[in-house]
């Protein structure tokens, strides 16, 4: 399995039938894919819609498109909004969960995911608002960028937002913030705690109990 | 009764200098054929409020390239390297802004609001230039209002009258914008006579619009 | 001519084509029957509608009447809103002209219309936004309630909005309050400048042209 | 999905003491089934917030005449002699607030805003209680958001999602409710298969909509 299909995966076992979900642009857009239709999970695109269902595949239309720009297409059901409707939804808690890709998260939960300074400054889109507002915040990222780690001690890049992001899902692991630190919960396919440690910067606390992902 | 103009004459009234709010999300909602002509007519010194700057060579990409634009408010920039390029070179300024802030602070301009208090941003570099207010122990950034000359906004119908109806994901800042400009040209696929969009179906009454232009652009 | 349709027929005239228009409950309301049709004038009821067009005789709907709940029709080319727009137009200066009811005005132009403290508590519905908010704000009252003169030095009433109204159109005169003061422009069909001044308590500017109304 | 409850089963989860939101303007667009069974069911100690409590023996007036509400939170009570008796004889505690500032506060509370600057009531006795802000020398009052346990709400249409539709001025306050409560009920004159409103044409989407109920009464 490759990497992203891990992570994607794992997280897809984290969302409630019926929950309202919005999905970051690239992995956390893969997502969807392993989500089960008979759970009627609701998909939000923060440009301006709820029920996002898949590929068009032939029946594209300009004025129908995810927050990447890519074509999508609608399930029973959907609607459609500005984006200030759009973003009351987020932040004003009726959206159950995010999933956010990220460039590092610290021992604190903090994310940084929208920009290093003199380097990239892609803006942060509606990336704060979705992790201010959303009930529950999951990070999807690869857990090293070209050999380094990705859960640090302390942000090197400007976080997102100050709150705690709530879940964390690598192809290595799945860690949980919490007031005392970073919680590792399981081991990604095959992977074994030394691995997971010697990969990551921050402090994790390692519990008694540490099964592999089930998926 | 508001009859179509041209896109030439519509785009003639804006002068260099201009602060206009631009709809569309990546160039989804746009108005194609206003920007193409903003470009034609090689207007200068634009501050552009807009959700992004979409891509090189598309949407509001096309003003990036031809330098028409001094200063752009969005919310990101991710999608185009030019921007970034003369962000760096100091030929651009940008400010950026939360999306459902920079959402808010249209609308809010448009409603008379003197600004709003969202959590988005607290503690962030994004809190940089804004005051911080604490209400009943929780902390907001107080962001302000934004308004422009000029709304050059996107819809798929229009009646003669100028109310519009927006499609889909093409609504995104479109209908906040016709709200908070001094003056407000929309760009349409379709024109209908005038009680062919049922009260309940208008998205933006026509008494927020100033001019009509025919789409001329493939979406 | 009643009071009220001098009053009514009067305002109609300040009324420019083609502008939005918002008509408080009560005697406000007749002004509507003395516009021309053709100068396509639309008016807004707060409650979430532009484009109200008289009545609907046999046609009445329980989800379409004014801000006072009186069954309404609407003219083609009509729109209907949510109560945050509606006042985000008021509120936001796309409204033309606001013409509202009045309890009192005084010297420096304010209103009071909405609290008579203690006796009468209707509350200020949409009164204060619309003061507030308009390009123009129009206060058609009579002259006089019960023998006392309505235009008075200041407010025995709390006011409505510290924004100085822009004309007051009562059946004797026509008042334009003015940085100066309150100016005198018009007197009422058949009325002297004595019985005006006498109906009075304001101070009131007297110009060297005081013609009478023309309706 | 959602199918509809009982206009009984819905109401009987409200608790005495409850904070509610109930739709509609001088009661077009006010839940008429669901304020009847509030009456019937003897609720109390409500805290009502709405547009206004329309007339005696009327839509929210039933709930006045009936005692059921300790405090409103209103934009007038003129039309309901009632309600300004039992004010004035300290049966009732009115909060009064200029309707659109009303509407912003219930906006506010739904869309996660800490509060608004309005320029609304500076100066009058509607600034009473509240903070006035300088934003660039022009004042504005912060007014304060506003949320609810329950928002009754009345819709035209609803899917077996929950997604609304309101018809022409019945709308008012609805939709604004519908984000500001913790739990939200809806009565509906008509139910649809999911898929039968259009997405351009939903104004509230399900996601917001815990209980449905039809509509007994006649509107």
């Amino acid at each position: 399995m490759k990497d992203k299909e891990i992570i994607a995966r794992r997280i897809a076992q984290e969302i409630a039938p019926g929950s309202l979900v919005n999905l970051g642009i690239g992995l956390p857009t893969m997502v969807a894919q392993y989500v089960d239709k008979n759970d009627h999970v609701f998909f939000q695109s923060e440009n301006g819609v709820i029920g996002i269902g898949g590929f068009p595949e032939g029946m594209e239309n300009p004025s129908l498109t995810d927050a990447g720009g890519s074509f999508i297409g609608v399930l029973p059901g959907a609607a459609a909004f500005d984006s200030a409707f759009s973003f009351g939804l987020i932040r004003g808690g009726h959206l159950d969960m995010t999933i956010l890709g990220g460039l590092q998260v610290d021992e604190q939960g903090h994310l940084a995911n929208w920009i290093i300074p003199g380097k990239m400054v892609p803006g942060m889109g509606g990336a704060m608002d979705l992790v201010a507002g959303a009930k529950r915040v999951i990070v999807a990222m690869t857990h090293t960028a070209k050999g380094n780690a990705k859960l640090v001690k302390s942000l090197a890049f400007p976080m997102t937002a100050d709150r705690r992001v709530d879940l964390i899902v690598t192809e290595k692991a799945v860690i949980q913030p919490t007031e005392e630190g970073l919680l590792l919960k399981e081991l990604g396919p095959g992977c074994t705690l030394d691995e997971v440690l010697s990969l990551t910067d921050a402090t994790l606390i390692i519990p008694d109990d540490l099964p592999h992902m089930d998926i | 009764m508001k009859h179509p103009l041209s896109v030439t004459e519509a785009i003639a009234l804006i002068p260099d200098g201009s602060t206009i709010m631009i709809g569309g999300f990546m160039g989804v909602g746009s108005p194609l054929s206003l920007i193409k002509e903003l470009v034609r007519q090689g207007k200068k010194s634009l501050c552009v409020i807009a959700n992004d700057t979409a891509q090189e060579g598309a949407a509001i990409g096309l003003l990036i390239d031809a330098h028409s634009v001094n200063k752009v408010i969005v919310s990101h920039i991710g999608t185009n390297p030019e921007t970034q390029r003369q962000m760096i070179a100091k030929e651009l300024e940008v400010e950026l802004s939360p999306q459902g802030t920079l959402a808010e602070r249209v609308r809010a301009g448009g409603y008379g609001l003197g600004g709003i208090l969202t959590p988005t941003g607290v503690n962030t570099l994004a809190a940089e230039g804004t005051q911080l207010v604490e209400v009943d122990g929780e902390s907001f950034l107080l962001e302000r209002p934004l308004k422009a000359d000029f709304a050059l906004i996107k819809a798929q119908q229009s009646d003669y009258y100028g109310n519009l109806k927006y499609r889909l994901t093409a609504q995104n800042f479109n209908p906040l914008m016709a709200m908070a400009a001094e003056h407000v040209i929309v760009e349409v696929e379709e024109m209908l006579p005038v009680g062919c969009i049922a009260p309940d179906d208008v998205h933006t009454p026509g008494v927020l619009v100033d001019m009509i232009v025919k789409s001329e652009a493939k979406a």
